[in-house]
């Protein structure tokens, strides 16, 4: 992995390379951009919203994204809703078993930073950051399912800006 | 024989089948495209916190009267302030909302008297970066400037505060607000004597005080709210 | 009035081990010794006259100097009963014993009762974490005067 | 644990018949559901002792979603309680709000205005269908059907838009508070609402041509998970569940709040206590909702809903349990007021917290499928259970 991962950042340097490399970009990103599996997680009311999002009303498949109930099938995940410190740990294992590369979409305040139990709660993590990488961050409690939808948005545009050098170089370290 | 039944029956079930998906493909979708069109929001839609303008002199409506710092149940909103020497009235210095701990439950929006923060039907705010989402005052101004309200009726002692001043919003007093203005000095007369500047001090200090206005601003809840619960408290801190 | 003859009745029946206490009119509610807990939710259970067979709550509270509390919140489905059953217990070392014979459904409100306040419940045979985290230390959480551990922001007084 | 080895023996003896069982019999061994499961409607952990594919045993493991709310509330205002609430019980929140309400007012001996009752009927019973809606639709979809999930979100969405209108959220309402409801429903409402229940009496056809035929469906409920009613009524199970054990038993008659009284409705009983009763007795709640919200909507008095309570009000010293059905059994408040500011004690009885707890008792000798069917069944929302 160590020598195959490093490919794309010499490439980048031999004499027109560059150009090879930003097309395989484009279509890499294109690809991943376009079809993001979402892992069926919802612990708090976020998941109902997460829920509604799927459902007929707002259709989350018309983004390429459909539901997987397996993380090692997924590559995104919606922390929907409220992790306690009984729960981190099983979130952590949750996003270390998802397939390279991954993606975390913190959804609502309690995800974000504690939210409504930031205060005087003994059992709430104050922010899913403390425990695994976020990505985008969509505040709310809850937010609506067209919130989450450009959550989702935004993070097709971060997808779609990203080099494979920069990945690459990411996962060696 | 069986089997013949059997086909047959399978066979009508699958015409009704087909008919029940036939009657569906004539319907209007439900379906919201999302990025291309959006549900227009109730007026009640409880989205972003914002703070609200003075839309002809731009200024904005709030007072630091820390009601709504005192309302919130998940203590989003941080208010700093200081005292204008010239007019004497209180100002905020810092207004933080904390969009990541906010609840979005309305408290605020409630408590306030003066019409200075309102929750809008915007929902699209997320971001790349968490330290993004705590809003200060500039952003929060700039977040209700063209947002549209109805001028709630005031309390008579900010109305009369306001009498000697050139009048900041060019809005009419409604027949309810009359109502009010007329019932209120007969109630209360030593408030309206008062100095301003320093009722607004006291406004800040004491909570309890304040929901003395929001009830009088209604008169027809503050009947209701003589239940008798804390009755003596309250005369006690209205003769103060 | 149905519940205030359903309390006359009772304290007539257990005499001095039943005291009635006057909280609120539509809610009776006695206080019993914890020697007699177990008989007493026994007999007006089987009894044909109160048949208070359901158990809808347990709560415990701490009163700190006043001691600790179970309030057993009964009601009967056939004939509409409703009652509160007060346990007085000492702070120092409260302990009270299980009623999960009589109401299997006690079991993880007695288990609540004894992880967020730590009152001891005698005879229980699964007493272990339900609500926290397995590797909880930071005592007893609900109680009146619990100081709060690392994680614990207190909301700051407006 | 006399049961448990009855039936194993039961089990060992049929193995012993049957030469293939014989080579087959394996050790006890442990299955890890949860608390990450799509099945289990949140987060809870089902520890399961597995006989082959025959459940020995299950433990539940909760407190995954535990956030301490009794805690936060203990440090509130009473105005500031009613927030948390709707995150209590987020599924059927406005009724949450309600028990908070109800419990308040009875200590403090606060009146409520009719059309604020009325009002507080017609919206809890719009959450009832809506939290039945997402019922129908995942216990579907837990038994292997899509369709209906879509369905009962379709129609879960018509009573969001009703409940956005009037209050402004589509999941935490913070309607219903303490004297009455936060702000008046907009001229138009009522024509929407009749609207609606009409529609939904025509759809519940729909829904009960799509399922109650279904060969696979019904193999899968009926008979499984059958719960006596004196086993029921032991475990403190309530709601709709009860009412599918033969127990006649709804709060909303039997220990009657807010105006209830005055409204004509059925309540459903099982006779095989199996988990098609309990399916079947949520969609005739459904229906019977529709008649009480008909109901109300034609009698609704005129007036002012609203109650503005001082911000920082004392409650005079008293303690009071209140208790509402919910759409999922009884839900239950427990306060003890000191004359202070804040509560002393705030108590909260989710009915999922004592429906789980016959989980267990029932599902011994079962299958894993069927113990997903048993789960959805009872409808379990892991907040009400952790809080």
């Amino acid at each position: 992995m160590g020598v195959a991962s490093k490919i794309p950042v010499y490439l980048e340097k031999a004499p027109g390379g560059g150009i090879l490399v930003t097309s395989i970009d484009k279509i890499l990103n294109w690809s991943r951009a376009s079809s993001l599996w979402y892992m069926l997680f919802g612990t708090a009311c976020c998941a109902i919203e997460m829920m509604c999002t799927g459902a007929s009303r707002y259709d989350f498949d018309r983004l390429g994204m459909i539901f997987r109930a397996s993380p090692r099938q997924s590559d995104l995940m919606f922390v929907a809703g409220t992790i306690t410190h009984k729960m981190a740990s099983r979130v952590k294992i949750l996003y270390e078993q998802m397939a390279e590369p991954r993606y975390v979409i913190a959804m609502g305040g309690c995800a974000v930073r504690g939210g409504p139990f930031y205060y005087d709660s003994y059992a709430v993590l104050k922010g899913i950051d403390k425990v695994i990488p976020v990505d985008v961050y969509i505040p709310g409690c809850p937010p609506r399912p067209e919130s989450l939808m450009e959550g989702c948005l935004k993070l097709r545009e971060k997808i779609r800006k990203e080099k494979m050098a920069d990945w690459s170089s990411d996962s060696a370290k | 024989m069986g089997m013949v039944k059997d086909f047959f029956s399978g066979i009508y079930n699958l015409v009704v089948g087909l008919f029940v998906t036939g009657k569906h493909l004539g319907r209007h979708a439900i379906t919201l495209q999302y990025p291309k069109e959006r549900w227009e929001m109730p007026e009640r839609s409880r989205g972003v916190v914002v703070l609200l303008s003075d839309p002809e002199t731009g200024e904005l409506n709030c007072t630091a009267c820390l009601l709504c710092m005192k309302a919130c149940p998940t203590g989003a909103i941080i208010i700093d302030r200081e005292k204008n020497p010239e007019t004497k009235r209180w100002f905020p210095t810092k207004f933080v909302i904390d969009n990541t701990i906010c609840a979005f439950c309305g408290l605020c929006e409630e408590s306030c008297n003066f019409d200075a923060i309102k929750l809008t039907g915007k929902y699209e705010f997320s971001v790349f970066d968490q330290s993004e989402l705590i809003y200060d005052m500039d952003r929060l101004a700039e977040l209700g400037r063209d947002v549209k309200y109805t001028p709630r009726k005031k309390p008579a002692a900010k109305k009369a505060a306001e009498q000697k001043k050139p009048p900041a919003e060019g809005k009419k007093p409604d027949e309810k607000k009359e109502d009010t203005a007329e019932k209120k000095p007969e109630e209360k007369p030593d408030k309206i004597e008062t100095n301003p500047a320093e009722k607004k001090e006291e406004k800040a200090e004491a909570s309890d005080k304040k929901t003395e206005d929001q009830e009088s601003r209604k008169p027809e809840e503050a009947k209701q709210g003589d239940l008798g619960l804390d009755k003596e408290e309250d005369k006690k801190e209205s003769g103060n | 009035m149905q519940n205030e003859q359903l309390v006359s009745q009772l304290v007539e029946k257990f005499g001095a081990q039943a005291e009635k206490v006057e909280l609120n009119p539509a809610q009776p509610a006695l206080v019993v010794d914890k020697s007699i807990l177990v008989e007493f939710l026994k007999q007006i259970k089987e009894d044909e006259n109160f048949k208070i067979d359901y158990l809808s709550c347990i709560s415990a509270v701490d009163y700190l100097e006043n001691g600790m509390e179970m309030n057993y919140h009964l009601c009967s489905i056939e004939l509409r009963y409703k009652l509160t059953v007060k346990v007085k217990l000492d702070r120092e070392k409260p302990e009270v014993p299980t009623i999960r014979e009589i109401h299997p459904g006690a079991d993880w409100h007695e288990r609540e009762a004894w992880e967020l306040f730590g009152i001891d419940i005698k005879g229980h045979p699964n007493l272990k974490t339900l609500l926290l985290p397995e590797d909880w230390k930071d005592g007893w959480p609900m109680r009146r005067d619990w100081e709060g551990n690392d994680d614990f922001v207190k909301m700051p007084e407006f | 644990m006399d049961e448990k080895e009855l039936h194993i023996g039961e089990h060992q003896e049929q193995d012993e018949q049957n030469p293939v069982a014989r080579e087959l019999h394996t050790e006890e061994f442990l299955v890890n559901m949860g608390p990450q499961h799509p099945s289990t409607h949140g987060v809870c952990r089902l520890l399961l002792t597995m006989d082959g594919e025959v459940i020995v045993k299950v433990e539940p493991y909760i407190g995954y979603l535990h956030r301490a709310i009794e805690k936060i509330c203990e440090n509130r205002i009473y105005n500031q309680i009613t927030p948390f609430m709707d995150r209590f019980e987020y599924v059927s929140s406005m009724l949450a709000d309600w028990v908070y309400a109800l419990c308040v007012e009875r200590i403090g001996q606060i009146e409520v205005s009719p059309r604020a009752e009325y009002l507080r009927v017609i919206f809890g019973e719009l959450q009832r269908i809506a939290s039945h809606l997402i019922y129908w639709g995942v216990f579907a979809m837990d038994l292997g059907a899509v369709t209906p999930f879509l369905y009962g979100l379709r129609e879960r969405e018509m009573i969001m838009d009703l409940f956005e209108e009037t209050c402004g959220q589509r999941l935490t309402y913070n309607y219903i508070r303490i004297g009455g409801v936060s702000q008046d429903i907009n001229p138009g409402f009522e024509q929407k609402c009749k609207k609606f229940t009409s529609y939904m009496c025509q759809v519940l056809e729909d829904y009960e041509t799509l399922l109650n035929e279904n060969p696979i469906f019904l193999s899968r409920t009926k008979n499984i998970g059958v719960a006596p009613p004196e086993l029921s009524v032991a475990y403190g199970v309530s709601g709709p569940s009860l009412r599918a054990s033969g127990v006649n038993w709804d709060i909303r008659k039997d220990d009657p709040y807010g105006y209830y009284e005055k409204f004509e409705f059925e309540i459903p009983q099982g006779k095989n206590y199996d988990t098609w009763d309990r399916y079947q007795a949520r969609v005739i709640e459904m229906r019977e909702s529709c008649k009480i919200i008909e109901q109300a909507l034609d009698g609704l008095p005129e007036g002012d809903p609203t109650f503005k309570m001082r911000a920082s009000f004392k409650l005079p010293e008293g303690e009071y349990y209140a208790r509402i059905e919910s759409s999922r059994g009884e839900m239950g408040c427990y306060i003890v007021s000191k004359g202070e500011k804040k509560p002393y004690r705030l108590k909260l009885r989710g009915s999922s917290f004592n429906n789980l707890m016959i989980i267990p008792e029932i599902s011994k000798g079962l299958k894993i499928a069927d113990l997903v069917a048993i789960f959805a069944s009872y409808d379990i929302i892991m907040p009400e259970v952790d809080r």
